[in-house]
């Protein structure tokens, strides 16, 4: 059934959907155009950024040097006129935050679009089941039993997931439309593990936990690490796949559950690779950036305004969509006073006028 | 026979049985029309055939093969299912609506090729609506949609098509053209299973008309001799005429008038022509 | 002065923080960056290397801070706590980052990024931590001598009003309700308040709530303490006038007799740790019990400290204010 | 007169007129039916003399005053409305969906008294559905819920009833039982307007009958001389015979069968032994 | 039109519908009997509870004191066996907070009943169109500018009707679906709003204003006095009063706009008049306990299923199931532990399960 040269060509979704999409002229193509030379351009002018100045020429030598370290003999040499400070701030301290807001902008946006179809809710974002709230109470637990920092990670990331499953064995208890009821019950289970957070804070010492927690909570990729990185690269990239490869189903989830299965999907088994993907991610996506709104919800509306509705390009946009705001959002973040602003706030004050003049727009299509 | 239901059954709940002992079987290029009052379960058995819902009684086989024994796919390649016109959230454009019927025969990650495009066009000229295939689901007519809806059907290829209430919303034209599809498709070879309200419509496409009444088929067979006088008044509770109009070469079933219908009243004015003035010319 | 950063090998030292992490500092502190409130500013004043200072969060610098050192109202501000800015904190060479014990994730960053980190307690420590933290403090900015002689000043101090009070029988020691921003919230056993209160005689009613910070009025109205004092360095400033009128509090004695008192506010709050602490507890110590310390001139005693430690002269009507102290005003 | 609509004109957007230049007169008894494809704006007409949705152009008068001077309670006491039936979202009990009509009759701020109770139950009297009056509306039937909607129309009091497709989703006997109440309705003094997509219901209960068609009234007249086989052929596009049937004593319109229609073709099975074998005995 | 004796009768809401009920047999009238005799039991009952022991015998002789003081001649005389504290405790603490929590529970769950009628679904609560967030906003600028606590109450007072004038202001921009783009605009503006709270915890000073921030957003009903009660008890009733008058109406908007206008509603003014009642209710009672959440989302449910949907019968049941709701919880506030715990995290963490658990009974109805 699967060809293997197929998954192949699927599973680096980017570049299978460039080829599908500028081989067949549709209402979308330009729109992906624009797109994908989208992220390259902003990933690269975001490496200029910053409060430490370096200056351009260096920033593209020092991003050469190893490239050209690799050519044997002395062919091409790059002279080191930068200081060790300049590139340690390029390699430790721009390209993992990058890096970072590149996998939590496209996790994101790519598990809220999979979340709106599988819901048939454009309202839907991907902390619909509860995970934003699950992950942040696991951290501000760890926090306030003064776990380190990994173990923070991994207690943001177990909790979500535990958040997650709580709604779905919770949904499972009634008989009545799934979808619905997977949604009232993770309203009831992230209201429930919000209200543990709040007591989590109220127990905290307030001049040392709560801060913590608080600022946890909001978000930023100030302080992100390649050990974060490693840490949820391979479930963000796992996840990622799974999502594209099966992206062209998704739209017949989108279409209704009954109609889905008389076109012989198995739509339970589906929605559960759905949601334990969007989970993944979700749950990566917090655990090393905190929590972040809006992106998830606002994205795939604004890749559904460029591509259509068909998922088949829906997400691929969204992949490359998110990874540019939220690049450009962290730019922001970074650049707008000397401290930081945190990321949760600016997605969300960004965010919300962004989508009211979304919504002003007829061509939302759903409304 | 592609299609063999034996003593089917089946409930929502604990409490009622919303019907039982079904069965019968269903040929190469048959058509079965199946009547019966608001209510009764025509839409439930509908979707019991499409296996959406597991029976609770008897067995469905396709094939000679126990449906139940099928995954999803393996009846989606066999069987097509036209439910009930509903909303639809995202704007999907015609065409991709009725690719989505090339599901079942692709594989889990792939997505529609060349060739599954041809075979969906290929369904939308079937059924007309070539016009619209880059207009969005959600902006087009009833009619439009329903029509949209049994592309996607073809476009499966199906063996079997069910259709639920096919014609509830068209407009008179509409109806008609949606029957003659029916009977187009069963000339070419689909066998077809559809719901409706219209005792008449048993008479334009059907070869195989089933009543249903108190949980069960009342009555089975060929539509001369199913939907008869008799038939539709103990199913409906009101007074039929079935009688062979020369005109169009078939059987006709007209309900009967009412006691003293008003509109014949000759107290009441007949064409004034304060309103004739206002009517355009007629054609 | 734009001294690259690069390779040279320094000679270095090493100091051990207050979450008892081996530091490796330059032999000479040159250039802070201050990323923590509480205190911490406070103490690098004392050990007099303020104008070291290259970057501290604009929102931690006190009122009164700012006119002791009018160059803090123009220092870089590189962010607080977890939300710093790491390549602006780099940009400006520091030798060590001061951060508080409670930033993990920020701090953890700065390490990586070849920075030395020294924590503090930032108000989270009790008297020996504090003493320990000046210790350190002094250690770390070359200022031994400041460092024990302000740990000294306190053991002074501190031995004074112990020995004070000793003679008051335990029954007639006043019970005092530490009133923090808001009418329910105080400080239970596990807190500075406590230490604070009984530094100073006094008997902390909320101390049967541990590490909890909030009661109910009702426990209140049972506990019926004899002195009420009102701070407001958490919460809402609240004049003494709302808690004489406020008909919920009426049968409390400290309101029938009108034992109500605003905590003063230094360049810190006298009632939270730093190293003006000592002034606050013999503020608290003569409240409570005048007549023990009617020989003590607090006016005197602050402008003393004020000239030995920060090295700034305090006027009559700065201390006037230290006093009554007013909304604070962003 | 109690309705006059003259060259009534609307749109929902700037770009197209969905009807112009439509004018009619309803008066007292007198049940009007339009008929028309799908989409042409037959419901969007009768919202619009429900005054849900003002004119672009011309004016409705109610009983000689414009329909705009009045405010909707004014219009309400006047006009009942029933829409094409959807979903409800809370279990209201059929009483307590009746009561409803008595708003137009009742203070701002007042509930329904016991008078209002008695008119509600004579409502649901005139309809039939004494049985469900305590039901839920959203576990009755579709004909329950069409019935129900009727019946809080006639609690209204009102002097004119709109209805929409009033039919649809009806089984046969519903559909005959809700034209039979609109004919006696409308011999008891309301005067009807509905719309509908069956040439044949127009022979049953109305006196007019209009045809829309290209945004304005085709047709507007007596039904036996618009429903004629040439205006519906231009209006569906469908070839229909229109006869006289003795059985029933009326017109009854009924479609062309398609060309070739399959299911007559003789080379077909007629009647298998086997089917006959599992068909309960005809009654 | 409108009878003046109806009005009256009217007005005292709770009486008429007693009245009105007890004369009628229905199915309901076994649960609104229930309903009524639960109030004052557990009004009465929380009189005798507190931290501060006031013996049940004390606690009837003061609260007769003041009546048996105005029987002319000293017919009946009650002993002062009392003492002054105790006393203040009853008049002055006690008293006032039950009083509070019996009126922000009615008027939290009036309100949601009203909104799930208006927008004609049954998940929502009063702060949909963002009128919490709004006052949260409000609260928190005021906390750090220092303002004094009644200045906070009047701020976050007019902030959630600000909000909530924004979110209507907004949604009048769009030409569709009234209730959805309502909706829609209510979720944007308070996400912008609490965007707003994290920045101003963000430029918080952490030790003086954060914990304080964080506590007021909490809700606590611990501090409520007289003059509390008084700036908002005019609003209450007023706003209550109306929803009450107005009720049965409320019926005719739950069933859809198009038929309620055809029967004669205007269902423009009335949207207004209840968003601007329950704007009003919920910004009072935000401003005296904080944001509390649930009350206006369960009780609702929990009234259907005792009287039906039927608002005659309904509004009056959520306004005494929602104060009787509101007198627990608070109990429980006081009593668990010698400290309070926040009215906010409380309502949630018995909210939701209960919440849960109402959803696994069939007799929900709608879903
Ligand atoms: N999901 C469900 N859960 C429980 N009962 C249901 C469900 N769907 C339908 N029913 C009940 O099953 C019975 C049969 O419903 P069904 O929709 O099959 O009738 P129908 O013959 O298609 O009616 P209609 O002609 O009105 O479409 C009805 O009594 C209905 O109330
Ligand atoms: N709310 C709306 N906004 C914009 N256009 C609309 C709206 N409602 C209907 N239309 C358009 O107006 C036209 C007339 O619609 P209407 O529903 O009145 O048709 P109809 O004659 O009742 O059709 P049917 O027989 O299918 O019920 C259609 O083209 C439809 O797309
Ligand atoms: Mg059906
Ligand atoms: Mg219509």
């Amino acid at each position: 059934m699967i060809s293997i040269a197929r998954i192949s060509t699927t599973l680096s979704g980017v570049t299978a959907a460039v080829g599908q999409l500028t081989s067949r002229i549709s209402a979308g193509a330009t729109g992906m155009v624009f797109i994908y030379s989208l992220l390259p351009l902003i990933f690269i002018c975001s490496l200029f950024f910053g409060r430490y100045e370096v200056s351009p020429q260096h920033v593209l030598q020092i991003l050469a040097a190893p490239v050209t370290d690799l050519v044997p003999g002395n062919l091409i040499q790059i002279e080191h006129t930068w200081t060790a400070a300049e590139e340690n701030v390029i390699y430790q301290i721009r390209l993992p935050r990058l890096v970072a807001a590149v996998l939590v902008g496209a996790g994101l946006s790519i598990a809220g679009a999979a979340y709106q179809g599988l819901f048939k809710n454009p309202l839907v974002s991907p902390d619909i089941l509860g995970v934003a709230s699950g992950a942040g109470f696991g951290a501000a637990l760890a926090i306030l039993l003064s776990w380190n920092m990994a173990m923070i990670q991994v207690s943001a990331f177990c909790f979500g997931i535990l958040a997650v499953t709580i709604t779905y064995l919770l949904s499972r208890f009634y008989r009545t439309t799934p979808t619905l009821i997977l949604v009232l019950s993770g309203i009831i289970v992230a209201a429930f593990f919000t209200a543990l957070i709040s007591l989590t804070k109220y127990v905290a010492d307030p001049y040392e936990k709560l801060p913590a927690i608080t600022f946890w909570l909001m978000g930023s990729l100030a302080s992100v690490r390649y050990s974060d990185l490693l840490m949820v690269i391979p479930f963000f990239l796992i996840a990622t796949g799974i999502l594209l490869l099966i992206r062209w189903r998704i739209n017949l989830l989108a279409v209704g559950d009954d109609e889905a299965r008389a076109l012989g999907i198995d739509t339970k088994r589906m929605g559960q690779v759905i949601i334990l993907c969007s989970t993944l991610i979700t749950a990566s996506a917090v655990c090393i950036a905190g929590i972040i709104g809006w992106v998830g919800l606002v994205v795939p509306h604004l890749g559904r305004m460029l591509v259509g509705p068909d998922y088949t390009r829906l997400l691929p946009a969204c992949l490359l969509l998110g990874a540019c705001y939220m690049l450009i959002i962290d730019d922001l973040a970074r650049m707008l006073t000397n401290a930081e602003i945190p990321l949760g706030i600016l997605t969300a004050i960004v965010g919300a006028p962004f989508f009211a003049y979304l919504l002003s727009r007829k061509s939302v299509g759903w409304i | 026979m592609i299609l063999d239901v034996n003593q089917a059954g089946f409930r929502y709940d604990s409490v009622r049985m919303i019907f039982s002992g079904i069965s019968f079987s269903l040929g190469e290029q048959e058509v079965l029309c199946i009547l019966g009052p608001n209510g009764i379960g025509k839409s439930t058995l509908i979707r019991c055939l499409a296996n959406l819902y597991p029976l609770c009684a008897g067995s469905i086989r396709l094939h000679d093969r126990d449906i139940r024994s099928l995954n999803y796919r393996d009846v989606a390649r066999v069987i097509g299912y036209v439910p009930q016109a509903h909303e639809i959230t995202f704007p999907f454009s015609v065409r991709e609506f009725v690719l989505m019927g090339r599901a079942p025969h692709l594989g889990l990650f792939a997505s529609p090729g060349k060739e599954d495009r041809t075979k969906a066009d290929e369904a939308i000229g079937l059924v007309g609506i070539q016009k619209i295939t880059d207009k969005p689901v959600n902006e087009i007519s009833g009619g439009e949609y329903q029509l949209a809806m049994i592309a996607r059907a073809l476009a499966q290829e199906p063996e079997v098509l069910l259709l639920d209430e096919p014609t509830s919303h068209l407009d008179f034209g509409n109806q008609i053209r949606v029957l003659e599809i029916i009977d187009r498709l069963a000339r070419d070879g689909l066998s077809v299973i559809m719901s409706s309200h219209f005792p008449d419509h048993a008479f334009l496409t059907s070869n195989n008309v089933a009543i249903m009444q108190h949980g069960s088929f009342m009555a089975y067979g060929l539509a001369e001799e199913v939907v008869t006088e008799t038939n539709l008044k103990a199913t409906y509770g009101v007074d039929v005429s079935i009688t062979y109009s020369h005109d169009v070469e078939r059987h006709v079933c007209v309900p009967h008038r009412s006691g003293q219908c008003r509109c014949r009243d000759p107290k009441q004015p007949e064409y004034s022509p304060k309103m004739a003035a206002m009517v355009p010319a007629m054609r | 002065p734009k001294a690259a950063a690069g390779p040279v090998a320094h000679q270095t030292r090493t100091i051990t923080d207050m979450m008892g992490n081996t530091v490796v500092v330059p032999q000479e502190v040159n250039r802070i960056v201050v990323t923590c409130c509480g205190g911490a500013t406070h103490e690098v004043m004392v050990m007099g290397a303020a104008d070291r200072i290259v970057a501290q969060p604009a929102k931690c610098i006190m009122p009164e801070l700012k006119v002791m050192k009018p160059g803090f109202s123009s220092v870089t501000d590189a962010g607080s706590f977890d939300d710093i800015n790491v390549e602006q904190i780099i940009a400006l060479h520091p030798d060590v980052v001061i951060a508080s014990v409670t930033s993990e994730k920020g701090n953890t960053k700065l390490r990586e990024a070849g920075i030395p980190v020294v924590t503090v307690m930032t108000g989270r420590g009790n008297m020996s931590q504090m003493r320990s933290e000046f210790a350190m403090m002094g250690q770390l900015l070359g200022s031994g001598n400041q460092a024990s002689s302000l740990n000294n000043y306190w053991e002074t101090k501190l031995a004074l009003v112990k020995e004070r009070i000793a003679a008051i029988p335990a029954n007639e020691k006043k019970r005092v309700y530490y009133m923090l921003g808001k009418t329910t919230h105080t400080n239970g056993g596990s807190w500075w308040g406590q230490e604070y209160v009984t530094a100073a005689g006094g008997i902390n009613v909320a101390e049967e709530l541990g590490t909890n910070r909030d009661t109910s009025l009702e426990q209140l109205v049972k506990w019926n303490p004899e002195v009420i004092i009102i701070s407001s360095n958490e919460g809402t400033f609240i004049p003494i006038a709302d808690v004489k009128n406020n008909a919920q509090l009426g049968s409390i004695s400290a309101v029938k007799n009108n034992q109500l008192y605003e905590c003063p506010i230094g360049s810190f709050w006298w009632d939270r740790p730093s190293p003006e602490a000592p002034l606050g507890i013999i503020w608290l110590a003569k409240t409570l019990y005048p007549e023990k310390f009617s020989d003590i001139d607090l006016k005197a005693e602050t402008q003393d400290f004020y000239r030995t430690y920060y090295g700034y002269t305090l006027s009559d009507a700065e201390y006037e204010k230290f006093l009554n102290p007013q909304p604070a005003t962003k």
